[in-house]
């Protein structure tokens, strides 16, 4: 076991970066350079982290860099981190996002308040994935709002305020529900133990309860990951979020904080009430195929390509949400997986967009035409990203993808048979955007753009080099996900998942 | 001759009552006032009636106190009419609604 | 009839009382002998002076209780407690805090003279009285003076006719208030055969009752008699007008420490006297805070005046305040004490902004007034901005745990539905909290003038954000206080 | 042996690199060569395997590369099976695509995206080798998905033409809704057997359940019919011809299109274990190889009656399958790479010389300008009519004789095709070489000139094949040929009585019958005309008007929903919903604020309403 204070150094460090990107904001560009750098050790050290956890590969114990510390008894306050493999990719994720925003989607307007609420987003989103904690997974949960508010409503295109507001608002009312129902469990757990007040995740697993309990307590916190993730039909927001958010913002939002919702129902709606499952996963089966088959259907016909990416996104955490809630040990593993390689995916598609966007002055699809005439490189590297995206063997989505599809198809075959359409019809949305948007023939502003510069090609080899490694070497990664996964499916196992 | 301690309080009750019809209805602040102290005295007979009837001395005590503060209030209420008195030459509580919303 | 006893008196138990009384007749005196009017300076001095002091006297109060325990004096109608040096010292702080704001306020305004902190302290004796009372007479004298000051206090603006008005408004239904209240007294006198809190307690935990009636009808008139002084729904109409009407310092005054005093006092009634008919007052309770939460979250929505927005809110924050006295439990009363003690300096920070915004003749109070405001002055908006988001209940903001620990006192009481209809109007609120936000970082239009912040103000202010931060990321200790002085908590 | 087959992997693959890293680097002239280099060096490699198979005593290896993906009792390996039936396809497979490599050299000269054309090409060759030689079916759909996305480059190839960009988009699709029925294949499968290798499936083959084998069988037969454009999904194979011509030989004729019928001989152990799923196989087979050679009857572009003509023949291959004649299924798809990629090639090759003409209506006489072509391209004609003795001939008479033992309808319908056949590709020939010359203003009055050697070396190649085709599976050679070969891995049939040496003779000379009705008439009707509305219906021309069907029943419906729950139902319903909340909360909040009307004694008159209440709950709650 090693010591927490890795993990604490990764909460803290964006913080500090955000504090020294304050202070010298009186020199330009300097914030940017102190964000760069905080980025890039944010980032090695979460590579540190990863390779320390190694020795867990082979499942022994699955947490690790775990300490507790009470900050407030009455309150049940407590500092409690801890590291397994599900939040292990996510950690990595965290920083590798944050790197590629500020890396892809510089915006020099106040620089040093926008490097700072990225860097303080980083950190309330590493800092959840790192809780172990119920309670305090909710108040950084609950926090990351505040950075992306300030982001969207300061940062964004033409209705960002609206859009901010909703965003806002929105999650907000969702969690509201969670937060009832953390503070109803910890008030059941203290009257059966007659002990402290705790939100400890160990110690609610432990939790007895009723099955109407169980039912009640897991659709107070569905409803908050629901939202957040989102999914049918609670996505309202995102469309027009990640539409106006800058494109910092939209990766961000699309990359990781929609990963906090997933996260969190698997973690803790699926970790927590096992005995709620047997009676909601028909549901919430039946709205993760909704999302996938529903999302990409608008994303047909959708006019922009923010939205596009939006309503792609929301199919694909339809396929996530399946992933975790069908029970299947194989599904789940492949939606962990998911939840990384979508994160890469998205951050590659907005990244794109935001180049393009800042050529053209629009990211309409009307806008564009025929751009693989002057940016062949753009038009390459959007290929691979949206074969990843549809899933094309030998590229990350499919892996993920697969292991859903399949895991699935052996607990609710005919939920598994619905999704798979999915698979045609993310080709045929994306291929058709990609028809619009790269081929046919160029003309007038079309004809004139400039293709990928050296910057813009650096930036989006990581992305590139991700999906196709994690396409043809997953296993490192599986090995780190499936005993987590085991740990967690052992204790669901109760209300009859498959092993 | 004896009167039952309800009467007194059933008194007091309309007293009070009337008090509190007489705010509701009359519009002239100056009425209210008067309203206003009919609902104290009333609390001041039902106080006596009881401790009379409790036999208990703290209830009289506590009459004076009402009355102290029934006379605090008419004070500082007149002064507030006279500055109202002062910006427009009128008594009438329902002139004044220029806040609400 | 054998002679008069005079009561033993315990000094140090009144000592807050008696320096307020001293300090606001020191005042008047010195006011009204020295023929030249004494400066602003002078009183805005003395005022500080008495409220360090109460302070420094709550300390001996505290150590004292901690040794002694909870003790009576004055036959039994003061108490000396936990729960009242708590309140004793947030009265302090805020009284403190009102006249620093109200002290630049003077000077903007050309009024010189020290009557407002005559009269702040007077009233805010009356709140310290209503803080450690315990009988229901004391209350209503405690509630009296706290009035009757304030009537004056809210008229103090001479200039404008709002604030007349809202005076007499405030007059006539506080007076109406009152009167319901000592009715009240009078009706469970008759039926407990005693005024005093601990008392009447005893009576209805070892007799039955011979009156119902007498007592229900006594025990409701009492509540609404509350209900109005902390503007619960539907007693709450007055407050809109009056916090617009009212100077914006004394908005700040009431919206602190008046509330301070009706929930100690609330809290005494409800809990340690009635708190054997738990089962009945519940009920109505239950529905007065759902209506106060909702309407207060709701109308705030559709207004475009700072101060009337303020005030609905508050009328939402007083929901959640009740909430803890809801649940009846000691968790309940730490919680509503943790509430408004870390509601108050931050609310009246808030106002001091307010204050400012409203330049000379404090009329510039539309939401348009704040656009970009963050932008040209970015340390009144970031300020503002963490006040606001305090009130909403972000995490890492005092305001979140205040939010937590009602929440918390009312689920572990078996009231979930409660709870989420509350939280529900806080994300309501968070619209308009928000939007205000948005508006402070709204793109610069050219005409607008910078704000001047005056030092006194500006200290207010930054206190309300440290407190609102500094708690917010280190709770621990001051929910510690509250809970250890509920343990203190008569009976 | 693990390494010779691991190279006949990689080779395209390093090729793909080694073009990839050296960037704008390389002349035309290096990158034709190492493209070409690299897969010749893998047909040899193959050649290599071939006979070091031969030499083994079991012909059925594994080689196992790495650990793919292995998640609970998932385990899937990157390996490869090597057995006769890979190795047979890896022969053809690499044998063609090194020539039509060599011919796109020439055909492809000066091309703005030469580089990325040979990229995609080898590319292909990697993926559909992977697709031959895997040993379980995740690997396999790997190459099938891969060769499926080079198809997609290469349909749109010239992308600033719209109608390029949508026939690749269509051809992705169609196959996409192919690959539903492959995913569910496996799904199947794995939860039937717990694996995805193929020799465990085919262990574990016999305990199928009916049902599950049946599912199975009709999910692998839609998988076929995307990628092999059989009925229904068989319509995207015309459009594919915008793609370059070496293209359409190399993928839509020889090798992709074909992967198909591979992917149902090689799960042949699965086909027998469901009877109506091989007749589902037969019929669809049949039907389709009628359908599409009578629109090839109607076509005037030259590529497009190819295009039709490779969906009959490639009907016959499944047709094959369906009644068990997995090898003859085998030695049609070869003989049929011969031909057919020979028929393109020369096709290509008329075109070139024409200046990019395809339109049959402005050829002719054009035997005596292209003196290679001319020649090369009558042994393909001769050979898919199936006049003896070129490889077709002896190829569909496998493919029918067998018919004829299992199902004599489909055996008339394909006898009936097979005249169809000899008719269509007598016209296209006729038309192209022979009558009057009507393409002068294509060419500005100039003589067509011949194409350079590299595209006529492969013609003669392939023509060569084409005769000599048939020896590899001679009828009466029993021992050393084709099927004997491919036997042992092939699934077991239940045995009928095999036709007698007389019936045989009987059904090869009604084959020859057949071929020749088709040429006599072809020739008797366009000697001298060419175009005919009477021999030309416009219903055949459209495609039994397929492509619109499915517009009207799929396409559009589809569309309109799309449109209509991004117009209505996101911002009317699921956002309506949302605002609708917030309005009727504003609105509410207006109407409260009237309460605040201002008047003091209307508040006064609320407190004493609020109590009024609070009594009538207490009086309420003491009684």
């Amino acid at each position: 076991m090693h010591s927490s204070i890795y993990l604490t150094v990764l909460i803290v460090v964006p913080l500090l970066g955000a504090l020294i990107a304050a202070l010298v904001q009186k020199t330009p560009g300097l914030s940017y350079v102190v964000a760069v750098v905080t980025s890039c050790v944010e980032l090695a050290l979460a590579l540190v982290v990863a390779v320390l956890y190694s020795p867990h590969v082979k499942g022994a114990g699955t947490w690790d860099f775990m300490s507790r510390h009470v900050l407030s008894a009455p309150l049940g306050l407590a500092y409690d981190v801890g590291l397994d493999g599900i939040s292990l990719l996510m950690m990595v994720l965290t920083a590798l996002v944050l790197v590629l925003a500020l890396f892809g989607a510089r915006d020099r307007r106040q620089e040093a308040a926008f490097v700072g609420w990225l860097l303080l987003l980083t950190s309330f989103t590493m800092a959840s994935f790192l809780s172990h904690d119920v309670l305090e997974f909710f108040i950084f949960f609950e926090l990351t709002l505040v950075p992306s508010y300030f982001l969207i409503s300061g940062w964004g295109g033409a209705q960002r305020s609206r859009a901010a507001l909703k965003f806002f608002i929105y999650t907000f009312t969702g969690s509201a529900f969670l937060f009832i129902g953390i503070l109803y469990l910890g008030f059941l757990n203290q009257h059966q133990t007659q002990g402290a007040l705790t939100f400890s995740y160990s110690a609610l697993q432990g939790a007895s309860m009723t099955h109407g309990t169980a039912v009640w307590l897991f659709l107070a916190f569905a409803v908050a990951f629901a939202v957040k993730s989102p999914i049918f039909p609670f996505h309202t927001w995102s469309p027009i979020t990640y539409a106006e958010a800058p494109t910092a913002g939209s990766i961000e939002l699309s990359a990781l904080l929609a990963k906090l919702g997933s996260y969190g129902l698997l973690r803790f709606a699926v970790g927590l009430f096992p005995l709620a499952l047997a009676t909601l996963r028909p549901l919430i089966l039946t709205l993760a195929v909704i999302s996938i088959l529903y999302g990409s259907l608008v994303a047909c016909a959708t006019p922009d390509l923010k939205r596009l990416v939006a309503y792609s996104s929301l199919a694909q955490m339809g396929f996530i949400t399946l992933g975790i809630i069908t029970g299947s040990k194989i599904a789940m593993v492949g939606a962990v997986l998911l939840m990384f390689n979508h994160g890469v995916i998205t951050a590659g598609f907005f990244l794109i967009i935001g180049f393009l966007e800042k050529r053209r002055g629009s990211y309409q699809i009307k806008d564009m035409k025929g751009l693989q005439g002057p940016a062949p490189v753009f038009a390459a590297i959007f290929t691979v990203v949206m074969l990843a995206s549809i899933g094309l063997p030998g590229l990350s989505g499919f892996v993920s993808e697969y292991l859903i599809l399949i895991g699935t198809f052996g607990t609710h075959a005919w939920w598994g048979a619905a999704a798979t359409l999915g698979v045609v019809a993310a080709a045929a949305y994306l291929l058709w955007a990609y028809q619009r948007v790269f081929q046919g023939k160029a003309t007038g502003a079309n004809a004139e753009i400039a293709d990928a510069n050296a910057k813009e090609r650096w930036v989006l080899v990581p992305v590139v080099v991700l999906i196709v490694a994690l396409g043809v070497f997953p296993h490192p990664v599986l090995d780190r996900i499936s005993p987590s996964v085991n740990q967690l499916i052992h204790h669901v196992a109760p209300a009859g998942v498959k092993k | 001759m004896n009167v039952p301690a309800a009467w007194y309080l059933i008194l007091a009750a309309l007293l009070f009552g009337v008090g509190a019809f007489g705010l509701l209805t009359r519009r002239s602040v100056l009425i209210m006032f008067m309203c206003l102290e009919l609902m104290l005295n009333a609390v001041n007979l039902t106080f006596v009636t009881f401790s009379r009837s409790l036999s208990d001395i703290a209830g009289q005590a506590s009459v004076f106190f009402v009355m102290v503060v029934a006379a605090a209030e008419v004070t500082v209420g007149l002064g507030i009419v006279v500055a109202v008195f002062r910006q427009r030459a009128s008594t009438s509580v329902d002139e004044l609604s220029g806040l609400k919303g | 009839m054998n002679g008069l006893v005079i009561p033993s008196i315990h000094y140090l138990a009144i000592l807050p009382v008696l320096i307020f009384f001293g300090a606001s007749l020191l005042l008047l005196v010195v006011s009204a002998l020295v023929d030249t009017k004494v400066t602003i300076y002078f009183a805005t001095a003395i005022t500080s002076l008495t409220a360090v002091a109460t302070v420094v006297v709550a300390f001996f109060q505290w150590s004292y209780v901690a040794n002694h325990g909870a003790s009576t004096t004055v036959a039994h109608a003061v108490v000396l407690d936990g729960f009242a040096v708590v309140g004793t010292v947030v009265v302090a702080v805020g009284v403190l805090l009102s006249s620093l704001v109200a002290h630049d306020w003077a000077k903007r305004e050309r009024i010189a003279g020290a009557d407002f902190h005559i009269l702040a302290l007077a009233s805010s004796a009356g709140a310290l009285l209503m803080v450690s009372a315990n009988d229901l007479i004391v209350i209503f004298l405690g509630l009296e003076i706290l009035s009757i000051g304030l009537y004056v206090l809210v008229g103090f603006d001479r200039h404008r006719v709002t604030s007349a008005e809202a005076s007499l408004k405030y007059f006539l239904l506080g007076g109406f208030a009152s009167a319901i209240f000592i009715y009240g007294a009078a009706l469970v006198y008759g039926a407990t055969g005693s005024t005093n809190l601990g008392s009447i307690a005893y009576f209805l935990s070892n007799n039955v009752v011979l009156h119902p009636g007498l007592l229900y009808a006594g025990g409701a008139l009492l509540l609404i008699g509350f209900a109005f002084k902390v503007a619960a729904v539907p007693f709450h109409l007055w407050s809109p007008d009056v916090y617009e009407g009212a100077p914006t310092p004394v908005t700040g005054f009431m919206a602190s420490v008046v509330k301070v005093g009706a929930f100690a006092a609330l809290l005494r009634v409800l809990i340690s006297a009635l708190g054997t008919q738990l089962d009945t007052w519940r009920p109505i309770l239950f529905v007065m805070i759902i209506a106060t939460c909702i309407v207060g979250a709701v109308v705030a929505l559709v207004q475009r005046n700072v101060k009337r927005l303020l005030a609905y809110s508050s009328i939402n924050q007083a929901g959640f305040m009740l909430l803890g006295v809801w649940s009846g439990s000691a968790r309940g009363v730490a919680a509503t004490l943790f509430y408004v003690l870390s509601y108050a300096p931050v609310v009246i920070a808030t106002f001091a902004v307010v204050t400012l915004v409203g330049g000379r003749g404090d009329e510039l109070h539309s939401i348009d007034h704040y656009r970009g405001l963050a932008r040209r002055q970015p340390w009144l908006g970031g300020a503002l901005t963490v006040l606001l988001l305090s009130q909403l209940g972000a995490p890492l903001t005092v305001g979140f745990y205040a939010k937590y620990t009602v929440l918390a006192a009312t689920i572990d009481s078996g009231g979930g539905a409660l709870a989420l209809v509350a939280i529900i109007t806080a994300a309501i609120a968070a619209y308009f909290y928000l939007r205000w936000a948005m508006w402070l970082y709204a793109d610069d239009d050219v005409e607008a003038t910078r704000v001047a912040v005056p030092t006194s103000t500006g200290v207010v202010i930054g206190v309300g954000v440290i407190v609102a931060i500094l708690f917010g990321l280190w709770p621990g200790p001051l929910v510690a206080w509250c809970q250890h002085a509920t343990l203190l908590f008569l009976p | 042996m693990a390494h010779v087959a691991t190279l006949i992997l990689l080779m395209p693959l390093v090729g793909y690199l080694f073009v990839l890293a050296n960037g704008k680097g390389l002349s035309e002239r290096a990158i034709g060569v190492v493209a070409t280099g690299v897969v010749a060096l893998s047909f040899v490699l193959t050649v290599v395997a071939f006979f070091l198979l031969l030499g083994h005593s079991d012909r059925e290896m594994t080689v196992h590369l790495f650990n793919w993906i292995s998640v609970g009792s998932l385990h899937v390996n990157a390996a490869l099976l090597v057995d006769p039936l890979s190795i047979t396809m890896c022969l053809f497979v690499t044998g063609i695509s090194a020539l039509i490599h060599l011919y796109s050299i020439g055909y492809m000269k000066g091309e703005k995206d030469f580089r990325k054309f040979f990229l995609y090409l080898n590319l292909f060759v990697f993926s559909m080798l992977l697709l031959v030689l895997a040993n379980n079916l995740l690997v396999t759909f790997v190459g099938w998905e891969g060769v499926g996305v080079c198809s997609y480059w290469l349909v749109s190839y010239y992308f600033d033409r719209d109608s390029a960009a949508s026939a690749g988009k269509k051809a992705f699709l169609y196959n996409r809704v192919g690959d539903i029925g492959l995913l569910i294949a496996m799904f199947l499968l794995f939860h039937a057997t717990h694996t995805l290798n193929y020799l465990g499936i085919f262990h574990a083959a016999g305990t199928l359940s009916p049902t599950v084998a049946t599912l199975t069988v009709l999910a692998l037969l839609l998988a076929a019919t995307g990628k092999s454009a059989q009925i229904p999904l068989f319509n995207w194979l015309p459009d594919a011809m915008e793609g370059p011509t070496p293209v359409s030989a190399l993928i839509h004729a020889a090798t992709m299109v074909t992967a198909g019928v591979f992917l149902l001989v090689r799960m042949s152990p699965v086909l027998a274990m469901s009877p109506d799923g091989r007749a589902t196989i037969a019929v669809i087979g049949g039907v389709t190889a009628f359908v599409a050679a009578t629109i090839a009857t109607s076509q005037k572009d030259i590529k497009k009656v190819l295009a039709f003509s490779t969906v009959s023949q490639i009907g016959y291959m499944v047709l094959a399958v369906g009644v068990g004649a997995y090898s003859a299924a085998i030695f049609l798809m070869i003989a049929h790479a011969f031909f057919k990629a020979l028929l393109f090639l020369g096709s290509g090759s008329v075109i070139h010389s024409l200046n990019g003409e395809q339109d049959m209506r402005k050829m002719g006489g054009l035997a005596k300008y292209l003196p290679l072509t001319f020649p090369t391209f009558l042994i393909g004609w001769l050979t898919i009519s199936g006049i003896p003795p070129f490889a077709g001939f002896f190829a569909k008479g496998d493919v029918l004789t067998n018919v004829f033992e299992h199902n004599k309808p489909l055996w008339v319908l394909g006898i009936v095709t097979a005249i169809l056949t000899a008719y269509y590709m007598s016209r296209l020939f006729v038309l192209t070489f022979r009558g009057t010359e009507r393409f002068r203003e294509d060419t500005h009055g100039h003589d067509p000139h011949e194409s350079p050697w590299v595209m006529t070396l492969p013609l003669v190649v392939l023509a060569v094949l084409s005769i000599l085709g048939g020896l590899i599976n001679l009828p009466w050679a029993h021992g050393r040929s084709l099927a004997e070969f491919l036997n042992p891995v092939l699934g077991y049939v239940p045995h009928v009585a095999a036709a007698s040496t007389a019936a045989q003779w009987g059904l090869a000379a009604v084959d020859v019958a057949a071929a020749v009705f088709g040429l006599l008439a072809a020739f008797s009707i366009w000697r001298n005309i060419t175009e005919s509305s009477r021999y030309e219906s416009s219903f055949l021309e459209h495609v039994w008007h397929w492509d619109d069907f499915y517009d009207a029943t799929i396409g559009r419906p589809l569309t309109e929903v799309a449109v209509f729950s991004d117009e209505v139902i996101e911002p009317k319903v699921i956002d309506g919903a949302v605002t609708g909340i917030a309005v009727a909360t504003r609105n509410s909040a207006e109407g409260l604020r009237k309460l605040q009307s201002g008047f003091a004694r209307q508040y006064a008159l609320a407190m004493v309403l609020g109590f009024a209440v609070i009594i009538v709950y207490l009086v309420a709650r003491v009684h």
